[in-house]
């Protein structure tokens, strides 16, 4: 039924969107994003994509254009990375706020300064708290996959929050391989149209959409956002099942749990830094170390109980490898919300961050196995308030 | 259009009672203007003095009787770009989609925006009501206050009076992005607005930008009752002139015969009140300089 | 799993060479990746990427450090890169090069050179300096990792008749030298 | 307590219109000389609340000022070309 293709992760977000039938794109190139709105747009030249392509002059444009769109009842699609992301913020903010559904990616890349334009996660990591639905993924086909399960995700009536599908910027944007692309009939299947029944801006119904509000109304709305996080965390899980069974492919919903059935050592991973970790795992396995791999692939909402379930009474000692910073706590940023989401539940376990892969810079199967020996040694001697091991 | 149709007949779409102070002729403005769009829009206000009046609503109210949104103070004529490009999707070209802004929302912060919009010749209608800096918040400096004024963070002090440089003038830039419509406009002159906003409607092919001369009686200091009178000032000053811009073609609507000197708009409000010789003469060249620049291309078109 | 480093200088299609390689193998039912590492997009700046294939799916998404084969498509590089860096035992290497082998300074872990002066093919198949697509029938040859009509397919598909018959031209003239 | 009201996902003014009264602002309200007034209508042109009502259909009708939210700001005053308004001093309802 599919087609298999050589795509890169860009070419793969740009298939992705297209294949859901986005009513309006509009998007400022950036590196390492460029070719996610160059595809489009070849795409859209060819005929082969409907949607309106508005060529925005700024990404903040880029955002309130879609914005515009799904305010009146538009599935719409954008992509962007680091200043790009900073400059929207502004309407990004309002996006989630207005509880208006649609999809974003966002090729990750190092927020300056020192200048860079490679790899790191800081750009989507800083704005978590922005309401918005933030996936990690692994590889190309991944990225595909979330995009069209993102738009099920985020238009599901019990949700109706935006979505951020983050692919790491080079390491997948630029990064080509084996992608499955599903047909257009099966993904009309999976994904109803968009039909928004939360808000109208048309005038066969003249109301105003988001007037001036009063602080009591906004404590109302934001206890809403908040609890729609908390239902998003459950709908994750079973559209991805859901997927699963419709085109064979899944990917554990909120987390990936690897090899980790008897684990005694952990370490957390997030994006595409996961295959190293993986091969890392399978070696010291082959060894007869009782490791395992958790990948965080929702950090927004955050999926605290999955994590406590995944990390059974035989765990001894997690470390959690970041290609972000916490500023302020020393860390990585990962690290402080798997500690809190334990803390909260009363588990505690000795842990170790790994910063890596900042600026572009690599995160190797030599960092991750690096990783597990310091997890191991901790294990064996529990300590607690480890400091953060940077992956150079 | 005839003006008592407009004025007794046409549905005044825009809230009763909108807090907006006594004598705005930016409330009067966005009055007529929905007056003559009519029901089948979609209306963008952003934050500003129309806002704080409540032409958004509060609450769970709306403030006008059609659809209406405020978009940031960067965003007006993006996220209307995107709302026209979704009506286009669903075939309803039809619906008219306007943006109500001020001058902050236009030349300073929502420039990049609108510059964008009209770069791409969005179909949409875009309307900047200009008075001349954030009176919404306290009267504070735009892009677009008079050299001279006073504003809030262009006080008069001993050493510096008032604001240093000259008026962005955003109809010429808009003119200059090709926009398939652009004019001048003043509640002063009640026929040439009509006209304008009829005109403008009219133009199914492009960007269509209005800009309205919109004193204020609380940031310019003047009595409320003189508000018309100040804006007629303006124009028989040549501070202030009226024309248009369609396919290359500048034309002046109202021809002002024996300007009188700048001296008599100064003097209408307080903004200006400082003012000594020196500075009445800078701006009447400033006055003089680009009335001339606007007869040439008048002239020559 | 066979990882492969490619050098090359901006404008030499090295990018897209991975590419093909990248397509040949899928279309193969195989496994590949590639990755380019790159600063600023300019004509004539040494430029690389990594390159991985394998009979199952790649998990790693990381640079190349002890490559199982490094292409060259400039010798000019060997000048200024480091281009044998990390090098496995019985490696492989393919260079663009008009030089003997003795004149490239090959580390002793490489087993089998495949030299090829793809530039001069180029020039004569497509006209311009342009030597990827014939680098890719050397690298065939050397290597022998994938088979010759799965490139040239995919090079015909991607560029035209005049680069596959580069290509062949550069399998056919690359001059194989075992080392042990 | 989970609020989850599909009314309330996004914030939508369906509430109706929001109308101030602001017709208890004015100070002083505009009064029409009958004998002066010429129906020209150039006071309409200009009310920002636009107050000033006439009703066409009737040839015999005369330009008149619905209050109800008229706010007192005395433009007609100043415009009317006739001098046919006057503003006076709100009486103590």
């Amino acid at each position: 039924m599919s087609m298999v293709n050589a795509l890169t992760g860009n070419e793969a977000a740009a298939k992705g969107a297209a294949l859901c039938k986005p009513d309006v794109i509009a998007a400022y190139p950036i590196t390492p994003q460029s070719s996610v709105v160059e595809h489009l747009a070849q795409m859209h030249a060819d005929g082969l994509l409907k949607a309106e392509m508005v060529e925005v002059e700024s990404e903040h444009s880029a955002m309130s254009v879609v914005q515009g769109a799904a305010l009146a009842g538009g599935r719409t699609f954008t992509a962007t990375s680091a200043q790009g992301l900073a400059l929207m913020y502004e309407p990004y903010f309002r996006m989630s706020t207005m509880r208006l559904p649609m999809v974003m990616a966002i090729a990750g890349r190092e927020m300056t300064s020192p200048e860079t334009i490679w790899a790191g996660q800081q750009d989507s990591v800083s704005v978590r708290e922005s309401g918005w639905i933030q996936f990690y993924v692994e590889d190309n086909q991944e990225i595909l996959d979330t995009i069209i399960q993102s738009y099920k995700i985020a238009e599901d009536n019990s949700v109706l929050i935006p979505v951020n599908v983050c692919y790491d910027g080079f390491y997948l944007s630029h990064l080509i391989e084996r992608v499955e692309v599903p047909t257009e009939e099966l993904v009309e299947q999976f994904l109803p149209p968009y039909c928004p029944k939360h808000i109208y801006f048309d005038p066969e119904r003249p109301i105003a959409v988001d007037p001036m509000f009063d602080g009591s109304m906004m404590m109302k709305f934001r206890h809403n956002h908040l609890e729609a996080m908390q239902a998003a965390l459950d709908v994750i899980d079973n559209v991805d099942k859901e997927f699963g069974s419709t085109f064979g492919r899944s990917y554990g919903g909120l987390i990936e749990e690897y090899r980790m059935d008897d684990a005694e050592v952990v370490l957390f991973s997030i994006g595409s830094s996961t295959g190293a970790g993986k091969d890392a795992v399978d070696l010291y396995r082959e060894r007869g170390e009782k490791v395992g791999l958790i990948k965080v692939r929702v950090l927004r909402p955050f999926p605290t109980k999955r994590i406590l379930k995944a990390l059974s009474k035989s765990v001894r000692a997690i470390g959690v490898v970041d290609r972000s910073v916490s500023f302020g706590w020393n860390t990585g940023a990962l690290f402080q919300e798997v500690m809190a989401a334990l803390g909260n539940y009363g588990r505690s376990l000795p842990g170790i961050s790994f910063i890596g892969g900042l600026g572009g810079a690599d995160i190797t199967l030599d960092h991750m196995t690096a990783a597990l020996d310091a997890v191991i040694a901790l294990a064996e001697k529990p300590e607690y308030g480890k400091s953060t091991i940077w992956l150079d | 259009m005839n003006l008592n149709e407009v004025f007794f007949e046409l549905e005044d779409l825009a809230s009763p009672g909108l807090s907006a102070c006594p004598g705005c002729p930016a409330e009067l403005a966005l009055r007529i203007v929905l007056k003559i769009v009519g029901n089948n829009t979609l209306l963008g206000v952003t934050p500003g003095c129309m806002t704080g009046a409540g032409a958004v609503g509060w609450n769970r109210l709306s403030g006008v009787k059609v659809p209406v949104t405020m978009p940031l103070l960067t965003n007006a004529a993006s996220l209307f770009s995107g709302v026209k490009r979704f009506c286009h999707t669903q075939g309803r070209d039809d619906i008219r989609v306007v943006v109500f802004a001020g001058d902050g929302a236009t030349a300073d912060a929502g420039f990049q925006a609108l510059s964008g919009a009209a770069e791409r010749n969005e179909n949409i209608l875009y309307i900047c009501y200009d008075n001349e800096g954030y009176m919404n918040t306290g009267f504070q400096r735009s892009g677009t206050s008079s050299k001279g004024s006073y504003t809030s963070t262009t006080p008069v002090g001993s050493v510096i009076k008032g604001k240093q440089q000259n008026k962005k003038d955003m109809p010429l830039i808009m003119a200059m992005h090709d926009a398939a419509y652009v004019a001048t406009l003043s509640t002063a002159y009640t026929r040439d607005f009509v006209n304008k906003v009829e005109k403008a409607l009219s133009i199914k092919d492009g960007f269509v930008y209005l800009h309205i001369f919109s004193p204020c009686l609380s940031g310019w200091r003047y009595e409320s009752k003189n508000t018309i009178s100040v804006g007629r000032l303006a124009v028989q000053t040549n501070f202030y002139p009226l024309y248009e811009y369609r396919e290359g073609r500048f034309t002046q609507t109202v021809k002002v015969k024996n300007a009188k000197p700048i001296q008599e708009f100064l003097n209408s409000v307080g903004k200006f009140k400082h003012f000594d010789e020196k500075q009445t003469a800078d701006i009447q060249q400033w006055v003089d300089r680009r009335y001339s620049l606007l007869e040439s291309l008048w002239r020559d078109s | 799993m066979k990882e492969v480093r490619l050098h090359g200088r901006g404008g030499q299609g090295l990018l897209r060479a991975a590419h093909i390689i990248v397509k040949a193998a899928v279309a193969s039912d195989k496994f590949a990746t590639f990755i380019p590492y790159f600063g600023v997009e300019r004509r004539g700046s040494p430029v690389y990427g990594f390159l991985r294939l394998d009979d199952k799916p790649i998990r790693l998404k990381t640079q190349v450090y002890h490559p199982d084969c490094v292409i060259v498509l400039d010798d000019t590089l060997l000048d200024e890169v480091d281009v044998y860096e990390g090098m496995k035992e019985n490696a492989f290497l393919v260079i663009n090069t008009r030089r003997t082998v003795e004149q490239l300074g090959v580390p002793k872990q490489v087993s089998t050179i495949g030299l090829v002066n793809a530039t001069d093919i180029a020039l004569k198949h497509i006209n311009r300096s342009i030597p990827n697509t014939v680098i890719l029938g050397a690298f065939c040859r050397t290597t022998n990792w994938l088979p010759l009509e799965a490139i040239t397919e995919k090079v015909e598909k991607e560029f035209d008749s005049k680069n596959s018959a580069a290509c062949d031209e550069g399998y056919r003239a690359a001059t194989i030298i075992k080392t042990r | 307590m989970i609020v989850m009201d599909i009314k309330w996902i996004s914030p939508l003014g369906d509430g109706g219109l929001y109308v101030l009264n602001t017709g208890k602002w004015r100070t002083f309200r505009p009064v029409i000389d009958k004998e002066k007034c010429t129906d020209c209508a150039t006071c309409a042109h200009y009310c920002p609340v636009q107050a000033m009502r006439k009703d066409l259909k009737d040839k015999d009708s005369r330009l008149y000022i619905d209050l109800s939210y008229c706010k007192g700001c005395g433009i007609c005053e100043v415009e009317c070309p006739r001098k046919a308004i006057t503003m006076v001093r709100e009486e103590v309802m």
